[in-house]
Formats: structure tokens, C-alpha cells, sequence
């Protein structure tokens, strides 16, 4: 299955500071959710420190998710059953003025 | 004229003139700004912009809210203060150029440590609006929660390097910076703009758009930025419109049965210090 | 220090040590920002905000075309004049401006009408960019066509009401305005700010994204804005990034066999005057 | 056929200052090009001065048209064929500053 993954606000400089990566998610039994997206990003996608992106099974305090421009909240967060194509946003907010 | 006059005296009529015969405002949205009383935080890399904006735009009074002195290195994007203004409180600064610009209007410069003291201002004024132009997380729980308390629009903004965001809180019942965020970053992971640097222009965006959506708000227009978060991203010029969670109804601030009745501890709560100084970076 | 001087001095260090950390723009950036030279042409709603943010990021020379004086009605957009400017020509209240800001940089007010003098100081000067600020569609052919035959990049903003666009003409084998658009406009479908009226911070936004892409072109960033427009709706708060045509082979102007080697007759060609001033409009 | 037709720019506002623009096109024997939409929208849509909006059987110049955020100039322009669910736009250039 293909998705697009991004990274914003920072939240790149995790991985490569490339915000955009075209990602091919192997067949399993069960259909891939958000969950098991996150595991796959830190096994596959982290370059580093993963404590800055994770934190207990979901994202950190601080990063928002966005599927397909809208907020994860909007669709069940973590157990979003994950569809061909979807664009999926990890953007930690600034707090810069 | 009076500022609190609700008729336009002639010469306001003529300054405003080429916003008035826009359909959008009109003499009643023009007289609406007039009758407005906002509050701006931060008179930095956001706060020049947007109070510039919104002074000429002839918002009726405009307190702002800065305890910093300006800097020769704040100059690249805080665009009120001048190289002869280095040394002294930004708020005055920013004041006498915006009184210079519109003496029709009245600016309050408060020079104050917005954390320290600005609850007591929103209880004494009833602001139309609240722009938050800060630099770090404490400020901005507290003033999400000052504004849900008293039920005040908070238009927020932020910048670093070559990104911005914005969107409005607890307008037309969208959510607030808690719902979104009930939780509070680990302290290391916040970067400010003396640390990790930002381009004036960026800053700039941002901070016009927070005056844009402040005049949309002062005039009840629709097409307000609430339960959206526009993302951009300078180093490709492109801008997201990403659609939010509504107001959470198990919110602790602006929920159906809110614990937060009043300001907490935002530093505790943080882990973090609420001031915007940094030391300087040698870069040579 | 020497605005000439291809090293920085330390007061330049610390004034741009925001934008210097950036690795986008780092100390090599910032070089060739102080070493470039750019033409502002119009000092209103769109080149108040685009030659303010470019002074501050330490453009090393700007140049600024305006023949109109100050007005009143000016104030609400116009956001680098005051009102003890009106009169004044808007090239020297915003040089005075500028200058304040930036003692490093040279700032050069001409006060001529962009249209009958233009040609004679492109040609005399290299600039690196010209950003079109202006108000009318004879003087955007004529910028059009000036920029394409001395191989200048030009950033074009425009606004009206509540829209805005922006693009980058003639960079990097983008099209050129007349590769957009070939025949001008009926000259009675073309509204001005004066007639139409717009919102300060819409013409803000722009503004200050000229500044940005002029900053990106001048320090060599890639995602510069060209073969692509942005289409800003303030009403809503949102932009739409839409491609555009490549360089058209048979264009008049960029095309691979140019007729077009001076300026020609732009009143003529759009049947429209070239000036921005426009009789005040009695709206009691 | 359902498709999106916008206008901005000040186009809107030959169009009772309608932004957007929820059209179904009836089905016809041929295909549906921009040439036939834009006699379409002369008849269904434009509410006063049509010579602001077409001439010589195209849109009068200074209007860009974009079919999904495209320029028409990279889609054959009036031949282009028509697909479900597109979203053309008309936006005037604007000349104020
Ligand atoms: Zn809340
Ligand atoms: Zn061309």
C-alpha cells in the first residue's frame, strides 16, 4: 500500500530533515492503522532520538497529526484504518514570534 | 474627534476611505474597528506587524504588552524599532511610531512581563480580541486560558526559520489551544526564534495575518481562521489549510465542566521559563 | 563599514544573527544579500511592506520608483507613511524610513513616474531583481518587458479587496507575464485599489511575500515562486498554489524568436493610462 | 456529470458574487470540453455582461483558467475533455497595489 508521510515544524529534522517520503507499507493479516504506522516510522523513518517523536504508543505532546488535512482527532487517532494514497502529517507546532 | 464616537469625523472617512467602499466593511464595519478594544502580546516579530496593520486599519485602542528593550538582532524582522530605538522598552518603541501613524486611535504600551501581570488587565478591560505574539509555551497556556475564562477570541501565531502557523482559539465554538494540546511539549523540544532563527519575512506572513483575521473578527465577518490551522511553509511558499478537532467537551479550560477556573502555573506546568531572552549565539 | 565590503562586520554579525543561523541563509546568504541590488518599483500598499522587510533582512541596495505624494487615504495600507508625511513624496518617506531602520544599506528614492523613466535606470544599473508593486496594467508590460530584455527576474504581487496573487516572472525558464498573457485586458474590466478599495493587511500579505521571494531568489533558495502562482483569498483565509505554463517558444517578448527587443507603446497596447492616482470617491 | 466551476479575481461577481459553483452538466452524445462548458455557463450561470467574461469563443484575456489547480495551457485548453468531479477555475488578473 502507498502513502505519503510527512514532517513538519520541525518534527524533519528527525528524519533526514526530509519532509516528504513516498512510503510503500508491506501486506499483513490485518489492515495497517495509525499504530502500527508509528512503529513502522520508528523502525524504518527515525533517524534519531525517538523519545522526540513517540512517547507512551502515540505521538509526543506537541505533534499534531493530520490525515488528509484533517486532524487525526476527526478520525479515531491512533486506530485510523489507513487507505491507499492517504497523505498523513506529523507537525509539531512553533512556538517562535 | 472622540475615539468612542460612534460617527466617523471626515478626515476618517477619507483615511479609511479605500476600505469602506469594500462590501465587506462598509461604514458600519469601519465604526465597529473604531469601538474595538484589542490586546497584542509581544511587540516582536509578530506583535510589529500585526498591531502596524491593525493601527492603520483604525482599531479604536490597542494595548500592547512587552517587558523586552530592543535589540540590535531583533531588527532583521521587528519592523516598528529602528536602529535609534535600540536600548528601549519595545512597547515604547512601537507606540510612538503607531501614534505617528494613526492619532485617531488610542495605543496603550504596557510595559509589563506579560506573565507576571497581564490577568490583571484582562479582568480590568474588556477586550474584543487577544493576538498572541509570544515566543514560548507557559505564556501561551496562560493566555488561552485568560481568553477562554473571559471569552475572548485569541488569535495565535507562531514562527521559526522558514515555517509559520495560525489559527484562532475559542471563537465561535472552536476549540483552544488545550483541546488541541492538553498536554505540554517536553521543554526540550521547544525552540524559539533566538535559538533556532526565523526570516523576518516569515514573521511578517504571520503576523499580517493575524491582523487580517483580527479585522474579520472586530467586523463579524464569516471565513474566520477557527477549527482550521493554516500551516506555511516559506521555503516552498506554500500554505496548508488543515480542518481541527471542534472544542473538546472533556477540555479542563473550555470544556462542559472546565477544573481551570483560573490562571495555574504555566512554568510548573511547562517545565519551562516563560521569558523570551536568550543568550547570545556566537556565530563567528 | 563599506556597503561594498564582501565581509560582514560585526555589527552586521549580530543585526542578522536570527537569519544567519538558519542553514538556508547562513554567513554565505547573507553576503549575497548586503551584495545585491534590487528596484522596488511603486512605494504603496505592496512596496511599503516588500522594501521594509527587505531592508531589514540587509538587502545592500534598494532602490525605490514612485512619482505620487502621500495621501490620507494612503494610511490604512500604505503602513511605512505617516501622517505628518502626507505631501511628502512616498520615495522619500519611505527612504526616510528605511534608512532609520538600516544605516548599512543604501537606499535610493526616485521620485519619477516608473512609466516614462524606468528604461534608463535599468539599463544603467544590474539589478538582481525588480519587484513589481505597482498599480496598472501598461506599467506591468512595461516591467514585463524591460526585466525580460535585460534578463532580470521579477517578482509580481497585486491585490484587490479582499484577493491577492503573486508569482515570479522570467526566472529559471518560467513564463514570462506575456507568455500568461498575450493580449491585455479590455482596459474597463481592470480595477485599482483606489477604485475597488482593499483591505491594508491583504496588500500586506503580499508585500511581504514579494520580500520573501526576492529574498530566496537573491541568496540562490530553491522553491522560488516561478511557474507558479499563488492565489490568496482573504475572505477565507486560504491559498491556492496552481501551476502555471511553461515559457511560451512563440512569446513576443521570451519567446525563442523575440519582436520584442525595447519597450514599446503600453498605453496604447492596454488602451489605459499609466498613472495610480484615482479621483477621490465621495462614499457619505 | 458533477464538476466544480469557481471564479475569483473579481469574475465572481458576473456570477450573483458566487464563488463556487456546484454544476451537473446533462449528459450529452459527446464529450464535454471546455469550449462546450463555456457556452454552458453563458447560458446557465452569467448573470449580466457576457463580454466581460467570453470572447471569440474562448474567455476574454486577463482571465486564467486552471482545471485542478492546472493552467488550461497544459491541458489543451478548449479541448480539453471534461472528467467527473473537476474543478475548473476562472480567476481574473489582478492589477492593484
Ligand atoms: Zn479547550
Ligand atoms: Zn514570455
Amino acid at each position: 500500500m502507498h502513502i505519503t508521510v510527512e514532517f513538519g515544524g520541525g518534527a524533519e529534522l528527525l528524519f533526514d530533515n526530509k519532509k516528504s517520503h513516498d512510503v510503500t507499507l508491506p501486506e499483513k493479516d490485518k489492515e495497517w492503522i495509525i499504530k502500527d504506522l508509528l512503529i513502522w516510522i520508528k523502525d524504518n523513518l527515525l533517524k534519531e532520538r525517538p523519545e522526540l517523536f513517540l512517547q507512551d504508543e502515540s505521538v509526543r505532546p506537541g505533534i499534531l497529526v493530520l490525515i488528509n488535512d484533517a486532524d487525526w482527532e476527526l478520525m479515531d487517532t491512533v486506530n485510523y484504518v489507513i487507505q491507499e494514497n492517504d497523505r498523513i502529517l506529523f507537525i509539531s507546532t512553533l512556538h517562535g514570534g | 474627534s472622540c475615539p468612542y464616537s460612534d460617527v466617523l469625523s471626515s478626515e476618517e472617512i477619507v483615511r479609511y476611505s479605500r476600505q469602506i467602499i469594500m462590501p465587506q466593511i462598509c461604514k458600519s464595519g469601519q465604526i465597529k474597528l473604531k469601538e474595538s478594544k484589542i490586546l497584542i502580546v509581544g511587540a516582536g516579530g509578530l506583535g510589529c506587524p500585526a498591531s502596524l496593520y491593525l493601527a492603520a486599519a483604525g482599531v479604536g485602542e490597542i494595548h500592547i504588552v512587552d517587558y523586552d528593550e530592543v535589540e540590535l538582532s531583533n531588527l532583521h524582522r521587528q519592523i516598528l524599532h529602528y536602529e535609534h530605538d535600540i536600548g528601549l522598552p519595545k512597547v515604547q518603541s512601537a507606540s510612538e511610531k503607531l501614534k505617528r501613524l494613526n492619532s485617531n486611535i488610542k495605543i496603550v504600551p504596557l510595559h509589563i512581563h506579560a506573565f507576571s501581570s497581564i490577568t490583571d488587565f484582562v479582568q480590568k478591560n474588556k477586550y474584543d480580541a487577544v493576538l498572541d505574539c509570544t515566543d514560548n509555551a507557559p505564556t501561551r497556556y496562560l493566555l488561552n486560558d485568560i481568553c477562554v475564562i473571559h471569552n475572548i477570541p485569541l488569535v495565535s501565531g507562531s514562527a521559526l526559520q522558514m515555517e509559520g502557523q495560525l489559527t484562532v482559539y475559542h471563537y465561535n465554538n472552536g476549540p483552544c489551544y488545550r483541546c488541541l494540546f492538553p498536554k505540554p511539549p517536553p521543554a526540550h523540544t521547544v525552540t524559539n526564534c533566538g535559538d533556532g532563527g526565523v526570516l523576518g519575512s516569515v514573521c511578517g506572513v504571520i503576523g499580517v495575518l493575524q491582523a487580517l483575521e483580527t479585522v474579520k473578527i472586530l467586523t463579524q465577518m464569516e471565513g474566520v481562521l477557527s477549527g482550521r490551522l493554516l500551516i506555511f511553509d516559506g521555503s516552498e511558499t506554500t500554505f496548508r489549510n488543515v480542518k481541527l478537532r471542534q472544542r473538546v467537551t472533556t477540555c479542563e479550560v473550555c470544556g462542559d465542566n472546565p477544573k481551570i477556573k483560573e490562571p495555574v502555573d504555566y512554568e510548573q506546568f511547562c517545565g519551562a521559563r516563560a521569558h523570551d531572552k536568550v543568550v547570545n549565539i556566537n556565530i563567528l
